[in-house]
């Protein structure tokens, strides 16, 4: 199991506990997973199967750069975020 | 300047060699924006909005059209409508509806500045007195200038057709364009085990990036329907992204060229001029220039959002945080984004706190559409932070500095927004500070001219993107390497790159020819922003480098017929491990190779380093009759990973404090009330000049980065967040009450001291 | 607007050491000329109005925002640019240190930087840090808070 | 911008015949530091530029027994490099070495701060404290006005059309009279007064036996403070005298609130700049 935490104000939407459990071998499957637990759930991710520009994912502490297709072993929590850059 | 670096085996990192690029520079032959001239190019000028906020009802271009020496007049007509789609990454966010409304005014101006129809002319002057001509008929509006203004229940709203995003719900009529929430534990309960609660708010006015060379826009659109432009860009595959989006093209008919750039600080990430310049080319059948004048790039760029932030943290009686709760409300400007996610991560980053409660709001206001600007949204909830920490530790009586290490964020701290930070430095950056010359010199209150003294302190942070770069390398006959790159160079990161490719290789920094190309001979490579280009672009260049000698060894191995294990490339000598009299120096190897050029190409899309954190402390002295500051001593120390050119690093940090002293003391939008600035000029937007200011001392600490071969860590933003606190706290050390709001003036000072 | 037939005016100018005729308009500033009729453009644009010192250059041994002066009041003057401070031989020492202390970043406001420190140094050899503050306060810098320009003008200066 | 011609006459008649032609369409120019600025900011349309700056007597800097007579057009560098001028008018050089920066100061001249009449110029107060008289040329000859009579409203000057500032006279002073300029900016350098003042004193036997203030940027045109300055004659410079002064100068200033500072702020700063400047003039005249 993959502990995801995901934006507050999915939370919200979704009435959802700051963590939940989730599985899959990749993000793809993992977000399918939890689209099912959670109907709807996917389209505040995912846009024309990618990964929403807007969003990244963070896999142990590591945005990863490769979307929906990041592979999913060993990793122990997954945080949605804004993506944000500077100046 | 000290250098804390300890002692390494690099041969090239490190060293101080002259940049590749300077002798253009100091001899006046590089080529920013507005220097390319091309054959038979003619010049374009804008109208822009005199009202802040207003309705288009009708453009009369005839008059204008019909001028001696004009060529073509253009309004947003000219321009296809675009959907309101989210655009690609967050330095190119909003929607693209919005870039190309912000370009040119479709039905509605919002801000004043905002351009509303442009002319192409055989001169400046004759455009110039062209778009006089052009008669707009505006219905005009009630602006609202800041963000009380913009989120009344009553306020004139800006988009009607807008829907803002509140905590996913789907809003219309609002000028919140966005609402959102940032929960880590339960602040609510944690408050109430706290022993000290300190709540400060701040308030800030809008500021601009204030780069000396304003934005222009060089286009020729040719008859096979393609676009070139140059520009004096941050980012030339961004603005590629821009003008083809705006004009409705596929990419690959816009090819953008770089120009040299006069500074950006985020401000040249946006496109303004470029796209209008393609139009007018096309109707005018000629290259077109544009090039703004000062006042607008006051007016129209940039900037940075003003705003309000309040901070509340709660510590236990021996100074342990618990809790820390902020609002954040930002100007936007006329469209979209002002960076409040970067705030929300940035507003508590310095800190270990277990429970945190943000609440951020991305608020549209009459003003120019806000751009990055070095750090967005750092400084701003910095401000409000450090002003909070500095009261705890007065009300606790503990020291700054130890009262900060107590609560430092380090490697598996938790941050605002929900991971765990990797390595970082800022504990290492405060114990420098604990120990820095600065630091222990006292500070004499009163000086012999009546003057009052005070020192401040504050710490800041900003993270460091990477995402997408690209570098090509080629050996040239005599030994040296040409380094191809889309990094544009605002500060030295020509250098930067060409080293880490040179230390790798083993050869000199000047044996590493580095150049910036055009957007049709490299691969992607993503805005000099972010603090990303000597991380990322330097990350490409390192691999280029390896595999450059992947290439190397396997032609030398056939050259000597033997097998490519057996070869040792080390300082640019290529030798055998079994055969001694088997030597051969790069240039001989490039001299004798004859399997083909040798050429090297790699990229990278890179996952966000952990990022630099930075600490300031400074001392100033007061005039009490004027209010008057002087900024008297400044050290600057901060967490640099690894400085690959240290003196450009110093300068980043220097560069940057001194941003944020203007902002601290003097820089603001004068704005009248019917949202027009008054002050657009480098007359009265007042930056400092030399004599403002006294030497700024560095101290770079190199904290590795986990994230990259050599440790590099992005270091040009992060020196702006601290200064507005550390000045305020000094003001504070010195005159005894906070003054929360910038610019911290003479008059504001006096009326302080006067009321007390 | 008043009918005023304007015509262009012939004048007779050295810049950097070299004489020569230009046809100028009278309304146009000795930036501009410079710039667009000359075709040098190493000397920058930053305001327009006097107040960041990019477009400095030197006329008859005093410096100026080329911005505030006509291109018709270069007639019969004597004009260097940043253009004209290297030789044959090489930098002038001013460009030496500016290279050698790392006094640039986007390099902008470099060429009137070096104009303006130039004529503080043919005429004050050995000026104080306070002195070059105060010279050089006409020219904004937005990069480098100026330690580095400091530091690179007192390096030239010994 | 609107298209303008360029004339430099040689002579004051040949510019008088050149500005009478074109009358408000035409200005004088001499550094351009205001006038080309306003032009391109488009505060007014011109047909004709005349460039002053090739008539002999509007660039020199001559002595007479009682006057120093200052061409219009003279940049401010020639007077703060002419030791003669720095040693006899202490007050002038404060104003002449701070207008803008040294690239302002290869150009800009004190005559063209006085006809370009900013309410917050920097040479105008110390004129007006030193007795300066302006001298003018026009279609009906020469003719001189004192120059707090200059300024009429800000940016409107006393000439009529055809008219052109000649020169400035400062009437030459003894060893008993100094005088001292100073003014507050938020930065060091490079800014436009918020608020500034000239004084200027001559003392017999330890009494103040004249005395000017004057005081920009706090009100439509630089402000002759008579009232503050007669408080002065026959006393004392004493801390209070100069203190009661100030004062008094505080009360005449009547400034507005925009941008540059508030009304508040500036009235407080006239206060003390008018403390200082007064104990500054005093001190000069070394007693």
């Amino acid at each position: 199991m993959i502990k995801v935490f995901l934006p507050y104000k999915t939370r919200k939407l979704f009435d959802l506990p700051v963590e939940i459990d989730a599985e899959g071998n990749n993000l793809r499957n993992l977000i399918e997973f939890l689209d099912i637990k959670y109907p709807g759930l996917k389209q505040e991710l995912v846009d024309d199967e990618k990964l929403k520009p807007t969003i990244s994912a963070v896999i142990d502490g590591r945005t990863t750069r490769l979307g929906l297709i990041q592979k999913l072993d060993k990793v122990s929590e997954i945080h949605f975020l804004p993506s944000i850059a500077g100046g | 300047m000290v250098s804390k670096a300890k002692k390494s085996d690099y041969k090239v990192i490190g060293t101080r060699p002259i940049r590749h690029d300077g002798y253009d520079k100091v001899t006046g032959r590089a080529q920013y924006g507005a220097d390319i001239k091309l054959p038979g190019m003619i010049y374009g000028a804008v109208l822009r909005s005199p009202h802040a906020h207003a309705k288009i009802k009708n453009i009369d271009i005839s008059k204008a059209e019909n001028m001696n020496g004009v060529f073509a007049v253009m309004t947003a007509k000219d321009l296809p409508r675009l959907t309101d789609k989210q655009r690609g990454n967050s330095e190119e966010s909003g929607s693209e509806k919005h870039l190309s409304e912000n370009v040119m005014a479709f039905d509605k101006v919002l801000y004043k500045g905002h351009v509303v129809a442009a002319v192409s002319a055989n001169d400046v002057n004759t455009a110039r007195e062209a778009i006089k001509e052009i008669i707009v008929d505006y219905e005009v509006l009630k602006p609202v200038i800041n963000v009380d203004q913009a989120m009344d229940k009553d306020a004139p709203i800006l988009h009607e057709d807008f829907i803002g995003d509140h905590l996913g719900k789907k809003v219309k009529n609002t000028n919140i364009a966005t609402y959102n929430r940032y929960k880590i534990g339960d602040a609510d309960d944690a408050f109430k085990k706290c022993d000290l609660v300190v709540e400060k708010e701040v308030e800030l006015q809008t500021v601009h990036q204030g780069y000396i060379e304003p934005h222009s826009g060089t286009a020729i659109w040719d008859e096979d329907d393609r676009v070139k432009v140059w520009t004096s860009t941050q980012g030339s595959f961004s603005n590629r992204d821009s003008v083809s989006k705006v004009l409705n093209l596929d990419v690959s008919r816009v090819k953008v060229t770089p120009m040299e750039i006069g500074g950006g600080f985020g401000g040249k990430i946006p496109v303004y001029l470029e796209p209008i310049a393609a139009v007018l080319s096309k109707k005018s059948r000629r290259p077109v220039q544009l090039v703004m004048s000062r006042t607008d790039v006051f007016d129209a760029s940039g900037p940075a959002p003003g705003g309000k932030v309040i901070v509340k943290i709660g510590v236990d009686k021996n100074g342990k945080m618990l809790a820390g709760y902020a609002d954040i409300r930002l100007e936007a400007g006329g469209y979209p984004e002002a960076f409040i996610e970067a705030a929300a991560k940035c507003v508590f980053s310095c800190y270990d706190i277990p429970s945190m409660d943000i609440e951020a709001y991305d608020v549209l206001v009459n003003k120019p559409s806000s751009a990055p600007y070095r750090a967005p949204g750092s400084p701003q909830v910095a401000f409000a932070t450090e002003t909070v920490v500095d009261e705890i530790c007065k009300k606790l009586d503990m020291d700054l500095i130890d009262f900060r290490l107590l609560n430092v964020a380090e490697k598996g701290t938790r941050t605002a927004l929900g991971p765990k930070y990797r390595k970082i430095g800022l504990k290492e950056v405060l114990e420098a500070a604990k120990k820095s010359d600065h630091w222990n010199s006292k500070l004499e209150k009163k000086s012999v001219n009546g003057k009052v003294r005070g020192r401040g302190i504050a710490s800041g942070y900003w993270f460091n993107i990477g995402e997408k770069s690209a570098v090509n390398l080629s050996l040239n006959m005599d030994g040296t390497v040409i380094l191809t790159e889309g990094s544009t160079d605002i500060g030295g990161s020509r250098a930067s790159i060409a080293m880490q490719a040179a230390e790798v290789l083993g050869i000199n920094a000047e044996s590493v020819r580095p150049s910036v190309v055009d957007t049709d001979s490299i691969g992607h490579t993503d805005v000099t922003g972010g603090s990303r280009t000597t991380y990322a672009t330097g990350y490409a260049a390192y691999k280029a480098a390896h595999m450059l000698i992947d290439e190397i060894t396997s032609k030398a191995a056939k050259i000597w017929d033997i097998s490519e294990g057996d070869i040792i490339y080390k300082d640019g000598i290529l030798s055998s491990r079994t055969d001694s009299e088997l030597n051969m120096t790069l240039r001989e190897f490039a001299d004798r190779n004859p399997f083909g050029p040798v050429v090297s190409s790699a990229s990278v899309d890179l996952e966000e380093a952990a990022g630099g954190f930075g600490t300031h402390i400074v001392d100033l002295e007061i005039d009490p009759e004027t209010g008057k500051t002087d900024v008297i001593r400044y050290t600057v120390l901060q967490d640099v990973g690894k400085a690959i050119h240290p003196s450009y690093v110093e300068g980043q940090l220097q560069g940057g404090a001194t941003q944020g002293i203007g902002w601290a003391l003097n820089e603001e939008y004068f704005m009248s009330d019917d949202g027009k600035m008054l002050n657009s000029s480098y007359l009265d937007y007042r930056m400092p000049i030399a004599l403002d200011l006294p030497m700024i001392e560095t101290v770079l600490v190199e904290v590795p980065s986990e994230d990259h071969p050599f440790g590099v860590r992005g270091v040009g933003e992060t020196p702006i967040c601290p200064p507005v606190p550390a000045i305020s706290n000094a003001v504070n050390d010195a005159i005894g009450t906070r003054i929360l709001s910038t610019p911290i003036k003479a008059s504001k000072i006096l009326n302080t001291l006067k009321s007390m | 607007m008043s009918e005023n037939n304007v015509r262009k005016v012939a004048i007779n100018t050295t810049i950097n050491g070299q004489e020569m005729d230009i046809l100028v308009d009278p309304y146009v500033s000795l930036l501009e000329t410079l710039r667009e009729v000359v075709g040098m453009t190493g000397t920058k644009e930053g305001c327009n109005d006097g107040n960041c010192g990019a477009c400095t250059i030197n006329i008859d041994g005093r410096i100026v925002d080329s911005c505030l002066v006509l291109g018709v009041e270069a007639e019969g003057k004597n004009i260097e640019t940043v253009e004209g401070m290297a030789t044959p031989e090489g930098l002038h020492p001013l460009q030496q240190a500016f290279l050698e202390e790392a006094a640039l970043q986007c390099g902008i406001c470099t060429p009137g930087f070096l104009v303006s420190a130039k004529a503080l140094l043919d005429n004050e050899p050995k000026p104080s840090e306070e002195r070059i503050r105060h010279w050089l306060a006409g020219n904004l810098c937005r990069c480098t808070g100026y330690d580095k320009i400091v530091k690179a003008v007192k390096k030239a200066s010994d | 911008m609107h298209p303008f011609n360029y004339y430099d006459p040689s002579t004051v008649e040949e510019a008088v015949e050149i500005l009478k032609k074109f009358g408000d369409r035409a200005k004088c120019l001499a550094g351009g530091t205001d006038v080309l600025v306003q032009t391109r900011g488009e505060r007014y349309e011109l047909d004709a530029i005349v460039d002053v700056k090739k008539i002999p007597e509007l660039t020199s800097v001559e002595w007479t027994n009682d006057h120093l007579i200052i061409g219009a057009a003279t940049p401010c560098y020639v007077l703060y490099e002419d030791p003669k001028v720095c040693e006899s008018f202490p007050g002038i050089i404060d104003s002449a070495s701070l207008i803008g920066g040294i690239q302002i100061q290869s150009r800009a001249s004190l005559g063209g701060n006085l006809c370009n009449a900013s309410p917050s110029a920097d040479g105008i107060c110390s004129l007006i404290v030193h007795e300066a008289e302006c001298v003018i040329a026009g279609p009906n000859g020469i003719r001189e006005i004192p120059v707090e009579d200059m300024c009429v409203g800000p940016g409107r000057n006393a000439m009529n059309e055809g008219e052109f500032l000649v020169s400035i006279k400062l009437p030459l002073k003894n060893s008993s009279f100094s005088a001292s300029y100073e003014r507050f900016i938020p930065r060091n350098e490079m800014d436009i007064a918020v608020a500034a003042v000239a004084s200027s004193v001559s003392l017999e036997d330890g009494k103040i036996a004249s005395c000017r203030i004057a005081l920009a940027a706090v009100g439509p045109t630089p402000i002759f403070a008579e009232e503050a300055s007669k408080m002065l004659i026959g006393k004392e410079p004493s801390e209070e005298n100069i203190k009661d002064a100030s004062s008094k100068a505080k009360e005449i200033a009547s400034p507005i609130s925009d941008m540059r500072g508030t009304v508040e702020h500036r009235k407080d700063l006239i206060e003390v700049l008018t403390r200082r400047t007064l104990s500054k003039a005093v001190e000069r005249v070394g007693v």
